[in-house]
């Protein structure tokens, strides 16, 4: 793995600012996805070619293991959408590179600003799936 | 003011690794962190090795990570540079050690001379100069400034993973060139540029363009160039 | 030597050069791999969200049942309406370019890091197959529809 | 053990006027170039404000009033023949430097811009003229830069990070060098048919200097010691404007300008020093005046310095006070003098826009070193006689173009004009001459003096003596000097010789080893502080940049003449070439 080693540790040594940072969680995040989405296309595809084992897994992805990991996951997903078209945009549009530290910091905002009501709403589906009328009473 | 600092030893000829030396010194508060070097160097210990030489940010020799972060030395003041007291210094990442503070910089130079960093012109110029109106000069005005210090290439986090990436300051020197109205070796420079250790390493981190001591627009000329091989076009 | 000063000569075209083309370059799989990753991310942004949306938050996995994917997918054999097309065309696109996405983009990370060629040959080979393989089945799955022969009647039409 | 190197030229340096020659020999012979530092670390890069050559670009100029200008800066003592092949050739280095894709600034209609200077005038109305071409206010940077991509593009060899510690004369011709490869510590010797010597100046013999850590003036010490003369050493030039304390320099572009100096009562002094040329009066002549003010009480708030004032409002207002049409706004003056402004924020934390700068002199130029001819050939003695297969260029020689001060921009055209005058005739002499045999034995010397340095096991820190030397210097042989003072420094400069000897160092080693060239440079900076001494010693006259108030005078009955110092300490000397310009007194 070559470099692998001393990249991590440099960059972990090198003080770099929010765009050193936004990269690392942006190269995890989307290694994190391709991950979770050949598991989920796996899944699904034994839709047509194996359904009980189909079913089995999504039974899978209901346990509170995978609501947790689910969860992260939609992090990821939100986090690299958001950074993604933060880079996109300053790598077509030069221009803008004027403004990269308030994007950096834009791309931040609206990923929580997306992310927080959809965990929410996650953990109460999950909460709800669970514990039952408990929650739903809570939720109410 | 009292100043404690912390540096990262390494001689190659008795060390197996590199150490922190820790130093108490007297300095100025409005002097470089450079000249805290030089007085550890002239009183306490000779044998601390750094390069310097013009001692105001000018000729590029004394890129450092100060306190992490790649700065001159000379260029950087101690009221700046200190945190509770002190301050850490080691040599740059991403080329190899030899001693002290001193990496070899010539994979560095390596690929400075891979972009052909120079006017590329067969015409005959004529007996006067060649003529360039204000706003074409004003094109390329950026990357002239560079100093070829490295302060960006080694602050680049893909330029760790792959030494073989051209790295920044390559990339600024290209673009110096390639938007000077007077020059015509263009295409030969992005024939370079576009294979895969070219730009497209570049993943838009900004590290670079956050420690150029002469405040080039690092990611931006970057950027330019990615969008001349984009487009096509050169304007 | 006496040089009046600035006796202007502005010809035309006398800095012409504003706009040169730049050549074609010669490796051009890089550049296109880029642009790739912009483009197709900038549209994913819209699939995939939505996708997440429609799987998470109106509806939520703890609710996922095989009829819901029927919904969608229609059963092994049906004629394919409207609403079928519709989904499949979706999902397709979503497969397709996330695929390639993900994959161009394990390639990126594979390059800064595997220095041994054999190596990086070797991983992205083994990687190319399984996104290949994976992507076929899913490809598959989605216009075959959901085998409801082997789900032994669980599902209710 | 050395390693052996054959070139048929070698030119050690590569600041402007080593990059130069290199670019030209390397042309038609076998080429490398030595440098202790990589080629973009050389101290040419430091220069800001322009080189000169009379383009006329923005009014009418021409070179023999530049050659006027030149010779009356350099109050006369300048080699007239040198003078005019200076300033014809500028035009034409200007212009190839250009073509080399040099980014000069541009007038309105694309040709290269030029501004005021120090010292620059039109001859006929008396009054500043726009010579200086320039690149902002990185003229050098950008000389030092496009020289280097030249080189690279003609596949100039390179040995960076090589220090020469000795050359090879024998039987009067020079037969190649030793240097030291600063990574490995290991000897080499070159072989060649001709060397160039392109070291630079030595300005770190004094304190307060604009000049870089490494400009310890190596190459005229190595003259020294091979029992060879340098030619007007007493004439070293102060830099009015230094940054105050810290001495980086803050060009003369910024009085070319518009700025000016002003004294703690808000005067603007050089109107009673230089009632024409007032603040763009000639580098020694600034100097002194402000001294002058000091000395009379005017330094700011009693001290020894003074304030150069560039804030657009007060510039503006000088221009009317002169009649000038011209005005200048805060954006005019960040984009004419960036880095200048840059160097004030950041070292100083004040903002020259709105504050005016503390400034000191501060020490700058030597305008004396290895005497040369026209092609750079360096001479053995008074009498014109060259020692073969050796040349010279650059701040570390002495064509004598400068005389008894430079004028602002003039180092520039020097390192270019010469430099490239030398490459030329090196690469003639190369095609026509032949190895002369070296012994296996010609890196011993200075294997054992560097060994010598590296063993010795004696009580003194180089740092301190370099330390003590500095200070004398700038105490004694300053701007203002007496025979009490360069006796004194004299004194002290031998006692340190002393000392030098009895030097312990702490690094051992061979790869890497700063501490030992250090030492080793230091040695060079005692032997170029003593002979800059003895020759203003001898010197009993006031001339550009030697001033003695004990002979406050110019006296061209005795001393129209250049001094040549040898290491002995022994002066003899030599005649000026005067031609077109009789002296006369020299007036701003
Ligand atoms: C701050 C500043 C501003 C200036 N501004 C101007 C200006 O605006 N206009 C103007 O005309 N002039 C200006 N000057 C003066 C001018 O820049 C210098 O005199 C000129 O650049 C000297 O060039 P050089 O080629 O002789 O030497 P340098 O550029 O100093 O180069 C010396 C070279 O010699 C090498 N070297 C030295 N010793 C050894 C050794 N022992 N072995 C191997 N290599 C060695 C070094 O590595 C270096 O490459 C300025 C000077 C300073 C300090
Ligand atoms: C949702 C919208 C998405 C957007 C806007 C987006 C955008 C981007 C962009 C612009 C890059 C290039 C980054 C660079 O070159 O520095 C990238 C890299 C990457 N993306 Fe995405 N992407 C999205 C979705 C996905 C998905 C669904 C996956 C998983 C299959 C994924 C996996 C990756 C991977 C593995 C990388 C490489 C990371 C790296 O090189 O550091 N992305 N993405
Ligand atoms: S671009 Fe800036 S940081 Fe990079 S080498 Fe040039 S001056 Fe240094
Ligand atoms: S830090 Fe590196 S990734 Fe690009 S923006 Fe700068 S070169
Ligand atoms: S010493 Fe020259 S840049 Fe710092």
């Amino acid at each position: 793995m070559g470099t692998l080693f001393t990249t991590v540790r440099d960059t972990l040594r090198y003080k770099g600012r929010e765009g050193q940072w936004l990269w690392v969680l942006h190269r995890i995040s989307g290694l994190g996805i391709l991950f979770y989405l050949i598991l989920h296309v796996y899944d699904m595809s034994l839709a047509y070619f194996n359904v009980p084992v189909h079913e089995q897994m999504i039974a899978l992805f209901k346990t509170p293991l995978f609501s947790v990991l689910e969860l992260a996951l939609a992090v990821l997903l939100i986090f690299h959408a958001v950074n993604g078209v933060r880079v996109a945009l300053l790598d077509l549009r030069p221009e803008l590179w004027a403004k990269q530290q308030l994007a950096t910091r834009l791309a931040l905002i609206i990923t929580v600003v997306i992310a927080a009501p959809t965990i929410i709403i996650m953990i109460i589906y999950t909460i709800n799936a669970h514990l039952g009328p408990v929650a739903t009473t809570i939720a109410r | 003011m009292k100043v404690h600092l912390k540096i990262k030893r390494f001689n190659p000829e008795k060390d197996k690794k590199p150490y922190w030396g820790e130093y108490d010194i007297e300095a100025d508060e409005s002097d470089r962190v450079l000249d805290a070097l030089q007085t550890v160097k002239w009183t306490i210990d000779g044998a601390l090795n750094f390069r310097r030489s013009c001692a105001h940010g000018i000729c590029g020799s004394d890129a450092m990570r100060i306190n992490g972060r790649n700065a001159l030395a000379c260029k950087l003041l101690i009221r700046d540079a200190v945190h509770n007291g002190a301050i850490t210094v080691e040599p740059i990442l991403g080329l190899p050690l030899i001693k002290d503070l001193i990496v070899d910089m010539e994979p560095f130079f390596a690929h400075y001379r891979a972009v052909m960093p120079f006017l590329v012109n067969n015409n005959e110029p004529g007996e006067r100069e060649r003529l360039q109106s204000q706003e074409q000069r004003a094109r390329y005005d950026d990357g002239t400034k560079c100093i070829l210090c490295a302060c960006c290439t080694t602050s680049c986090p893909s330029f760790w993973a792959r030494g073989e990436y051209v790295g920044p300051a390559a990339i600024v020197q290209a673009h110096r060139f390639i938007f000077d109205s007077r020059d015509e070796g263009a295409a030969d420079r992005l024939e370079v540029l576009v294979e895969p250790d070219g730009v497209w390493r570049c993943r838009t981190v900004f590290n670079c363009t956050e420690v150029c001591p002469r405040d080039i627009q690092v990611t931006k000329l970057i950027g330019e160039v990615k969008q001349a091989l984009v487009t096509g076009k050169i304007d | 030597m006496t040089t009046a000063g600035s006796t202007a000569v502005k010809d035309a075209g006398m800095y012409k050069r504003s706009t040169r083309p730049a050549p074609p370059p010669r490796n051009n799989f890089e550049r296109a791999a880029w642009m790739y990753m912009r483009y197709s991310g900038l549209v994913l942004v819209f699939l995939a969200l939505s996708h997440w949306g429609l799987q998470h938050i109106f509806n939520s996995v703890q609710d996922l049942t095989l009829q819901s994917t029927v919904n969608r997918w229609g059963v092994t054999g049906q004629v394919a309406n409207f609403q079928i097309w519709f989904w499949r065309a979706y999902y397709g696109l979503l497969l397709g370019l996330a695929m390639l996405h993900g994959l161009n983009g394990l390639r990126q990370v594979a390059y800064d890091y595997m220095h041994f060629r054999p190596l990086y040959w070797g991983f992205m080979g083994l990687s190319t197959l399984l996104i290949i393989a994976v992507s076929v089945a899913g490809i598959a799955a989605l216009l075959l529809g959901v085998n409801i022969a082997a789900a032994g009647g669980a599902v209710v039409r | 053990m050395a390693q052996y190197h054959q070139f048929d030229a070698l030119v050690v340096g590569a600041g402007g006027s080593g990059l130069m020659a290199a670019l030209y020999a390397s042309k038609s012979v076998n080429t490398a170039v030595i440098s202790k530092l990589y080629p973009t670390r050389s101290h040419t890069g430091a220069a800001q404000g322009g080189i000169a050559a009379a383009l006329g670009n923005m009014e009418p100029d021409k070179w023999e009033w530049h050659a006027y200008d030149t010779v009356k800066g350099g109050d006369f003592l300048s080699d007239q023949d040198a003078v005019d092949v200076l300033c014809q050739e500028a035009v034409e280095a200007v212009i190839d430097l250009e073509h080399m894709g040099l980014p000069f600034d541009r007038t309105p209609d694309g040709k290269i811009s030029q501004r005021r200077f120090g010292g620059h005038s039109n001859n006929e109305t008396k009054k500043p003229v726009m010579r200086a071409c320039h690149a902002a206010d990185r003229t050098g940077h950008m000389i030092l830069q496009t020289l280097y991509q030249q080189c690279i593009k003609n596949n100039v060899r390179f040995f960076d990070e090589f220090q020469m510690v000795d050359m090879i004369i024998v039987d009067g011709v020079c037969r190649g060098i030793v240097a030291v490869e600063l990574n490995t510590g290991e000897l080499h010797v070159f072989h060649s048919k001709a060397v160039m010597l392109a070291t630079g100046g030595f300005g770190k013999v004094w304190k307060i200097t604009s000049n870089a850590h490494s400009l310890t003036g190596d190459g005229p010490a190595i003259i020294l010691r091979k029992n060879l003369p340098l030619e007007d050493m007493e004439f070293y030039q102060f830099h009015p404007t230094g940054i105050y304390k810290m001495g980086i320099l803050l060009s003369e572009a910024a009085r070319g300008e518009g700025a000016v100096f002003i004294n703690d009562k808000g005067e603007r002094f050089m109107e009673r020093y230089a009632p024409t040329m007032k603040d763009l009066a000639s580098r020694d002549v600034c100097s002194r005046s402000i001294y002058k003010e000091v000395r009379a009480g005017n330094g700011i708030g009693g001290k020894d310095y003074v304030y150069l004032d560039f804030r657009p409002d007060r510039i503006n207002k000088y221009f009317e006070a002169d009649g000038s049409p011209r005005r200048v706004d805060a954006e005019y003056i960040e984009t004419r003098l960036p880095d200048i402004i840059e160097f004030v924020r950041v070292y100083m934390g004040i903002d020259p826009i709105v504050e005016p700068v503390p400034i000191q002199p501060t020490a700058h130029y030597a305008m004396g070193g290895i005497p040369t001819d026209l092609d750079a050939r360096v001479l053995a003695d008074e009498t014109g006689k060259v020692v073969e297969g050796l040349y010279a260029a650059g701040e570390a020689a002495c064509v004598s173009v400068h005389g008894a001060n430079r004028l602002g921009t003039n180092s520039l055209v020097d390192i270019v004009v010469f430099g490239r005058r030398g490459g030329i005739r090196m690469a003639e002499y190369c095609q026509q001459a032949q190895f002369q045999p070296i012994s296996q034995e010609s890196h011993t010397r200075a294997e054992a003096i560097l060994n010598g340095i590296r063993n010795s096991t004696g009580a003194e820190s180089p740092g301190q003596i370099r330390k003590e030397l500095q200070m004398h210097m700038d105490e004694h042989v300053g701007v203002f000097r007496t025979r009490e003072k360069l006796e004194i420094a004299l004194e002290e400069i031998r006692s340190l010789k002393e000392r030098y000897k009895k030097i312990k160092i702490d690094d051992k080693g061979m790869r890497w080893n700063t501490d030992l060239m250090e030492a080793w440079e230091l040695g060079c900076l005692l032997d170029l502080a003593e002979a800059t001494a003895v020759s203003g010693l001898a010197r009993e006259e006031s001339r550009g940049g030697h001033y003695r108030e004990d002979f406050p005078n110019r006296d061209d009955v005795n001393f129209l003449k250049h001094t040549m110092v040898w290491t002995d300490n022994h002066i003899t000397y030599k005649p000026v070439h005067i031609g077109r310009y009789q002296p006369t007194e020299r007036k701003y």
